[in-house]
């Protein structure tokens, strides 16, 4: 830890508590030296957005609580304060997500920014001009509605919303996440500008560990509410484990994630199988997705996008953020109903699709953030997974017929089953609300196995897991399609991951689809390197 | 006993056996007063199943409706009139139609859910509870022309043997409630109420495990029309006996979502908790107002205060409790040990 | 597991005894004879104006009489109960009255018609007399059928006949009554309903068309129904309303489409001061019918001001609803509860000590209220003289004419009975052998 | 003939007035949703709770103008405990929670206004007759009520004065801010304690202004809470969020049920006003789930 006097912001050792009970973060000690860029680097859930939120004290609002350790900004405890004190003194953060007022134009949001300062009409128009010159790709759509505008513009409106505030400190929440990488840049250009000739000391949280690096100073890696790593941005950027976590560069000898499928056997055996031929070989179209479009209002999502998906396959889609992958398999889900365009499931048109119909016709999904019915328990939550196996209608179940008394008692050694293939005896009857975040994804998963789909739609299943998470997490699905058959559709962002495990990836961009093959043929496609990749990953 | 047990505990068994006990012999051997059995008993038994029936669209499937009092006056009426009309129809079954009728009104008013949710819905349900009073107070037929459009129950007649007494009536009120009771809790504990409440906590996620929507939602809402309806014919014929329409007004309904929301969301228990309180507090809060002030205090004040305490006890088990006073009651009981694990 | 089953099962006793024991009341331990009234008051909510002074002065009246003395010695107890003018609660609060220290109650006073309805069917079980003081179910008047209902003094169908007797005298007799239209605008409830089929028929005979319009409770939008009114254009609007805010809602909505208010005629329960004032303006010259007078001049008024009042006992905060309509009105039905009390311990011979509610029954069916009986009480002309008898549970069936001015009221026609008493009765008859039948009830023989 | 459509006229206008009416109520919820989200189910005990502590006031022989301030102060204490204590331990709970809760506030309210001011019906007069309009009654034959067009003039100079406040102020601003993000507007330093005190405050205020409108009306009463059960559907027609909304979700509520009142209730013996307006909200749920002029439900994956 730097012994710097000049720190702006300096954190030490706190522990954070949602609800009195789900601890979010363990000991996280940072520091912020003045005028500096921090970055704050980690999966999802890892405790990013926590530490900006305890720093900015708007943990109150979402039940949180500091309970160990101290914040000192500006050289005074933080302690007790509340976020428009915050402002008041100069620290201002950009939440996470592109919170722009929708329903205000831009100009509206950027003036609401100015609200705990005291300006003149004509201070006012000359601060607003002095944002656009950073900004300047809001100053033509300043009479627009924030809502309408692109993810990128509303990025920047919130962050030039933030400036106006003219802070001295600036928390910023993953500005990058679901924009494109052209849009990254210029933000991040701003980003660094304001930081130089304004000033502004600025902590930021990002996933993209590859442009954060590129752009700060110096950088902590947090892993499940602890700081794992810090260091110079470039020592980091060098670190082996770094390369390896988190910027899926391997060296030497990486495990592959495909190998995961043989881990339990590894443990019984300690010699490594040497066969590595599937049981069930990769047939022909089962899911074929033609022409799909799909918007909300004017905001098109997907355009004009095909693919196909084989029985029995790993198929991966891959894209930025908000590059239409969830959208997509919505549309498939039935949840939205594309504009144009069909799908057929093997060989029939889906007509008139919806989640409930698609569902019995056997495909299953899991959710990107989280779709578990909180207020059950874990064991309840499979059960209702198995709702196309239970056949007993309500009547039945309140006079307890003996059919259904055996389906229950079915349903449940099923459910019993996937429990003790998934390791989480100890928590079914948990209520899942109260679980953290990696073992709610299991249920997750979980809950779409008991369906015993034939495709398996799963989107972000590794999202916030550390390696050795990730790694359990592919050993089940590879052996749910080895041993099952079970087709998979996956939305991953670690690209080791999707390279090692799927068989054919798909990429996405802007509701485009750029690339289509084997992780091979994909990996080296100049347009899926330029617009997800990146330049950092050749 | 196996299947209907299937998904109890032992500790469950233990829990309905001393309650039947409680119920069946101990009750009447000790409390020969009928005061007790026609002010306290039954009236808390019947408002307790209409609050089984409120729990179960409301806690299980999470669909806020205001509408318990309508169906009740639908059940109620509906078993007045099949009972007069069909002489040779026999009580139980005039239940169980006039439970069918009140399910066929929560099958229509519960049409909005599909669409609505939250205070919409809440609106929506209203209507129905003003549009069932409505109806039958302004149809005479509902009422056989009585011109002063108050109704009075017939006598309760099963198997020839008429139950007129306060214990008799709070044997048919008991063995009716005990029935539904285990017929509720058999269905929130297996599939059904397990896609009740997968609606209630994530509905797009339990309709892509493929569960319906519009089936499910019904469903809770035909099936908690069906226990209000049931309950309200108890209500009026063990009871009141002479009723008018206006007698389950939208006061009622409110108390019986008070019921639920303080005796806890989401618990049959719960249900038969809040009804306690509810039906308990005010007599408890005039009898102190009686003996301990000897009537000085204003009955103005009184009634007061219980609007005070009702409001204020929501707001709290909102912020500190929300899933009421069985939870309460169950962190008590683990607290003293009387639950010890087994 | 049968361990642990006795022990749930023992301990459960045990809190249920605890319960039962805290519930049994602490016995009466003086000697003094009491005897126990119930007040099934109702003084929360849209009814509360008639709740607050009806039962107030009830209570005030059983205060001065155990200030006094006692009835022959027998002090009066008393328990309220709220019962917010409600059926059900109506029903609850009866349940919770019925005893109290091992006394059960002789009477019940319900003070609305849907309430009355509502407990109606349990006073021959329980013996005890339902007390209809001018409301209620109309046919109970007939004591061969309803033994234990008495709706002395008078009853809705003859307040209806009466309210068209001083229409046709104002306009000039019977015959320009034909052709007239009246519109029976009412409170949509057994109580608003209640006087239809004796109105029903008098009109037919009179040839007036009737126009019935229903508000809904509590009333306070009122518009359309005043539209149709409007539309309409009546002779006549005979009000059966309830409720303050029904009740004034009424008349300033007749103010607003210049419906003169000499045409409207109240209805006992939809005329007091607490209706009218909330009026202001739009009140004055309404017809109100009474059937106790209000006023602070009656020797026994004067007396309860002084002696309750003046210790500090009243019931009521505010003094000065002391005489008014609806305390006058409780104060009438309580010195008909002593009355029927002071019989029943002659008739018996208990003077001095409680009686039982047959007992108290006979009691109340021997009143005979002389104006000299009523003199000696001290409220001669407050209500009108009447007795009651076997057969006849109604009593005077007549009733007086006020007029509001804007402040009080003033009395324009004293008491009076409907144009064809007897013709009244016969419905009354009818009605009550039409329940006999339909309920297999005998009618008890009355000679 | 003439006189048949004179009087649908007189029906049309009392309706529209009557709605407006309808419309001081609704707009006090449309305040609270607008810049918190929540539904304030406490409205009606709240304008219940305002006037009759201004009426009860105002019999203490406190002056008409005095009485008035001290009410709004009044309203603002209720405000600032309903933050401090309801609003605040709730934050970030979902909205049928805070739904009940402020049901529960209603009944503490009502409770508590009954126990203090008791429960006798009173009087209010503000000086203006519940009597026709002389003029317009002479040359139109048309009977409108001096007080109902003070009603409908008192509306639209809430809602014009509220319009300009939420589009043209700082606070109006904030206010705007909060409803869409209380997230983002809080991290950008607008104090979301003050905001909803205000916001409570102005909803007390509107509240004590429609009561005083009704009062005036009906007389100061208990019954007035069930009346605003009434501005639901007026709600739900007009929109949640929408203050033009309220008024005319309250114009056509007024017009419909009186219509179907006094055209269709006859023949069913009346009462059709009862629920007429909950079945033309389901309708318009079914239809158009946001209201006239909501803004549009989007709910995203």
């Amino acid at each position: 830890m730097s012994v710097d006097s000049n720190n702006i912001l300096e954190v030490k050792n706190i522990e954070v508590v949602y609800d009195n009970v789900i601890l979010a973060l363990h000991d996280v000690s940072l520091n912020v030296p003045k005028g500096k860029i921090v970055a704050l680097l980690g999966a999802n859930g890892a405790g990013k957005s926590t530490t900006l939120k305890s720093i900015s004290t708007m943990l109150a609002s979402e039940r949180g609580k500091v309970t160990k350790g101290t914040i000192n900004y500006n050289g005074n405890n933080i302690q007790g304060e509340i976020p428009s004190q915050m402002v008041h003194r100069g620290m201002v953060q950009v939440l996470e997500g592109r919170r722009c007022f929708g329903h205000l134009t831009v100009e509206e949001n950027i003036i609401a920014g100015a609200y705990s300062r005291q300006l003149s009409k004509g201070d006012m128009s000359a601060e607003l001009e002095k944002i656009y010159t950073y900004f300047t790709r809001l100053k033509d759509r300043r009479n627009s509605q924030a809502g309408f505008t692109s993810g990128g513009e509303q990025q920047m409106v919130a962050v030039a919303r933030a400036m106006m505030a003219k802070p001295k400190m600036l928390l910023l929440d993953e500005p990058s996440m679901g924009l494109a990488p052209q849009l990254v840049a210029e933000i991040f250009n701003i980003v660094k500008e304001l930081n130089q000739k304004e000033g502004v000391s600025i902590l930021l949280a990002e996933q993209n560990t590859n442009i954060a690096l590129k752009n700060a100073d110096y950088g902590y890696i947090l892993e499940t509410g602890r700081v794992m790593l810090e260091g110079s941005a470039k020592s980091l950027a060098n670190d082996e484990k770094v390369k390896e976590l988190y910027l899926g560069i391997s060296k030497g000898e990486r495990k592959n994630f495909r190998d995961a499928l043989y881990d339990d056997e590894k443990k019984k055996n300690t010699t490594a199988p040497t066969t590595k031929g599937r049981k069930f070989k990769i047939g022909g179209p089962i899911l074929e997705v033609k022409n799909i479009s799909l918007h909300f209002g004017g905001v098109k999502a997907i355009t004009n996008i095909s693919f196909n998906i084989l029985k029995h396959e790993i198929r991966a889609i891959i894209g930025p953020n908000g590059a239409g992958k969830s959208s997509m398999l919505n549309c498939i889900n039935g949840i939205y109903q594309p504009q144009e365009g069909t799908i057929l499931f093997k060989g029939a048109v889906l007509d008139q699709i919806n989640p409930n119909l698609i569902s019995t016709m056997g495909i299953s999904r899991t959710f990107q953030n989280l779709a578990l019915f909180k207020r059950m328990s874990v064991l309840d939550n499979i059960l209702v997974g198995r709702k196309l196996h239970t056949k007993s209608n309500f009547m039945q179940v309140g006079f307890q017929f003996p059919q259904t008394v055996r389906e229950e008692k079915e349903n449940k050694e099923k459910c019993e089953e996937i429990i003790s293939f998934l390791e989480i005896e100890d928590i079914k009857n948990t209520q899942v609300g109260k679980l953290p975040y990696g073992l709610q994804k299991k249920v997750e998963l979980g809950r779409a196995l008991a369906t015993q789909a034939e495709i398996l739609l799963l989107d972000e299943p590794m999202a916030g897991m550390n390696v050795e998470e990730k790694r359990d997490m592919c050993r089940f699905i590879l052996k749910v399609n080895d041993e099952l058959g079970t087709t998979i559709v996956l939305i991953e962002h670690d690209m080791g991951v999707v390279m090692d495990i799927s068989d054919r990836v798909v990429v996405l961009d802007y509701g485009k689809s750029i690339g289509d093959g084997t992780p091979d043929v994909v990996r080296s496609n100049p347009k899926v390197i330029d617009a997800y990749l990146g330049v950092a990953h050749d | 006993m196996k299947p209907v047990f299937m998904t109890f505990t032992r500790g469950d068994i233990i829990n309905f056996i001393v309650l039947m006990v409680l119920g069946f012999l101990i009750i009447p051997m000790t409390i020969t007063n009928g005061y007790w059995y026609s002010s306290i008993l039954i009236p808390w038994l019947c408002l307790a199943l209409a609050a089984v029936g409120q729990q179960i669209v409301m806690g299980y499937a999470g669909q806020l409706s205001l509408g318990a009092a309508g169906f009740m006056a639908a059940g109620a009426f509906a078993c007045f009139n099949l009972i007069l009309r069909i002489p040779d129809l026999p009580f139980v079954g005039a239940l169980i139609i006039s439970g069918l009728i009140a399910a066929a009104f929560g099958i229509l008013f519960g049409l909005p859910s599909l669409r609505v949710r939250g205070i919409y819905l809440m609106v929506a349900t209203l209507a129905s509870q003003f549009f069932i009073v409505w109806m039958i107070d302004k149809f005479g037929w509902f009422k056989n022309y009585d011109t002063s459009g108050i109704i009075t129950a017939q006598n309760i007649e099963i198997f020839g043997k008429s139950f007129t007494s306060p214990i008799d009536m709070y044997y048919v009120v008991i063995v009716v409630v005990v029935i539904l009771t285990l017929i509720a809790m058999n269905m929130v504990r297996g599939s059904a109420g397990r896609n009740w409440m997968a609606v209630r906590d994530m509905d797009i996620a339990a309709e892509s495990m493929g569960v319906s929507l519009l089936k499910t939602k019904l469903e809770a809402f035909a099936i908690s029309a069906f226990y209000c309806g049931v309950a309200g014919a108890l209500f009026a014929f063990t009871y009141l006996k002479s009723l008018e329409p206006v007698a389950f007004d939208i006061k009622l309904s409110f108390k019986i979502m008070f019921m639920v929301i303080l005796g806890g969301l989401g618990t049959i228990n719960g249900a038969f908790i809040g009804a306690a309180f509810i039906l308990l507090f005010p007599v408890v809060l005039n009898f102190i107002g009686n003996t301990v002030f000897h009537g000085s205090i204003d009955a103005t004040i009184i009634s007061s205060i219980e609007q005070v305490v009702f409001g204020a006890l929501m707001i709290i088990f909102m912020i500190y409790e929300p899933l009421g006073m069985a939870k309460l009651w169950e962190s008590i009981k683990s607290k003293i040990g009387f639950n010890k694990k087994k | 597991m049968i361990k642990s089953c006795m022990r749930k099962i023992l301990s459960t006793v045990s809190v249920v005894g605890l319960l039962c024991s805290t519930m049994v009341l602490p016995q009466n331990s003086f000697g003094a004879e009491t005897q126990y009234f119930p007040v099934a008051s109702s003084r929360v909510g849209p009814y509360s104006a008639m709740g607050t002074g009806y039962y107030g002065a009830q209570i005030d009246y059983m205060n001065y009489v155990n200030m006094t003395g006692g009835v022959n010695g027998v002090m009066l107890t008393w328990q309220e109960c709220e019962t917010e003018y409600n059926a059900v609660k109506t029903v609850e609060c009866y349940q919770r009255l019925l005893q109290k220290d091992g006394q059960k109650i002789v009477v019940f006073d319900t003070l609305g018609t849907p309430g009355a309805y509502a407990v109606i069917n349990r006073m021959a079980t329980d013996n005890v007399v339902l007390a209809q003081y001018g409301y209620g179910r109309t046919d109970a008047a007939d004591g061969r059928v309803w033994p234990w209902v008495f709706n002395a003094a008078s009853h809705y169908w003859s307040q209806i006949g009466v309210k068209l007797r001083w229409m046709a005298e104002i306009e000039g007799g019977v015959a320009k009554m034909k052709g007239k239209k009246i519109v029976h605008l009412h409170i949509d409830s057994a109580y608003g309903r209640e006087p239809l089929p004796a109105m029903r028929k008098i009109a037919a005979d009179w040839g007036i068309t009737l126009i019935e319009i229903a508000i809904a409770p509590p009333g306070l939008e009122q518009q359309s129904q005043w539209l149709q009114i409007r539309k309409e254009k009546p002779d006549w609007v005979t009000f059966w309303g309830a409720g303050s805010g029904m009740n004034s809602t009424a008349m300033t909505n007749a103010a607003r489409i210049n419906f003169p208010r000499t045409k409207m005629m109240y209805v006992t329960f939809g005329g007091a001061e607490e209706d009218m004032v909330p009026a202001g303006d739009s009140a004055k010259g309404t017809y109100v019918v009474a059937n106790a007078l209000p006023g602070t001049d009656f020797p026994l008024v004067k007396n309860i001001k002084d002696k309750v009042y003046g210790s500090g006992k009243g019931n009521l905060s505010d003094t000065s609803r002391v005489g008014t309509v609806y305390w006058n009105r409780g104060l009438g039905a309580a010195v008909m509860w002593v009355e029927a009390m002071r019989n029943a311990q002659k008739i018996h011979n208990k003077v001095g000590k409680a009686v039982t509610g047959a007992e108290f029954r006979d009691g109340y069916e021997a009143l005979n209220m002389t104006d000299e009986r009523l003199a000696a009480i001290g409220v001669k002309g407050m209500v009108a003289p009447f007795a009651i008898s076997c057969a006849n549970h109604e009593g005077a069936g007549k009733f007086a004419l006020m007029q509001w001015d804007g402040k009080k009221f003033n009395k324009v026609k004293d008491w009076t009975a409907p144009n064809d008493p007897k013709f009244i009765r016969q419905l009354v008859e009818d009605s009550a052998a039409k329940f006999a039948k339909e309920n297999n009830i005998t009618p008890k023989k009355c000679s | 003939m003439i006189s048949e459509l004179l009087f649908f006229m007189e029906v049309l206008v009392a309706g529209l007035l009557s709605g407006t009416m309808y419309s001081l109520v609704a707009l006090g919820f449309v305040l609270i949703y607008k810049a918190s989200s929540t539904f304030n189910f406490a409205q009606g005990a709240m304008v219940f709770f305002a006037v009759l502590s201004f009426v009860g006031l105002m019999e203490f022989g406190i002056p008409f103008s005095v009485a008035f301030v001290l009410t709004i102060f009044l309203m603002i204490a209720v405000g600032l405990a309903t933050e401090r204590l309801v609003l605040r331990p709730l934050m970030n709970q979902s909205e049928d929670t805070l739904l009940m809760a402020t049901i529960g506030l209603g009944f503490v309210l009502e409770g508590l206004a009954q126990a203090v001011w008791g429960v006798e019906v009173r009087r209010l007069d503000l000086g203006i007759k519940d009597s026709p309009i002389p003029w317009i009654a002479d040359n139109l034959q048309l009977f409108i009520s001096a007080l109902d067009v003070t009603a409908g003039l008192v509306a639209t100079t809430m809602i014009i004065g509220l319009t300009l406040l939420f589009k043209y102020t700082k606070i109006g601003l904030g206010l705007r801010s909060v409803a869409d993000d209380a997230g983002a507007a809080s991290s950008i330093g607008i104090p979301l304690k003050h905001i909803m005190l205000l916001v409570w405050s102005a909803a007390g205020v509107v509240a004590l202004v429609a009561g005083m409108m009704w009062g005036a009306r009906a007389g100061v009463q208990f019954a007035l809470i069930d009346l605003a059960l009434k501005a639901l559907p007026v709600l739900i027609i007009g929109g949640f969020s929408s203050i033009p909304g309220a008024i005319i979700g309250g114009l056509l509520i007024g017009a419909v049920e009186k219509i179907l009142e006094v055209y269709i209730g006859p023949y069913f013996g009346g009462g059709i006003e009862g629920w007429a307006p909950y079945v033309l909200a389901i309708f318009f749920l079914l239809y158009r789930p946001e209201g006239l002029f909501g803004e549009k439900i989007i709910r995203r994956v």
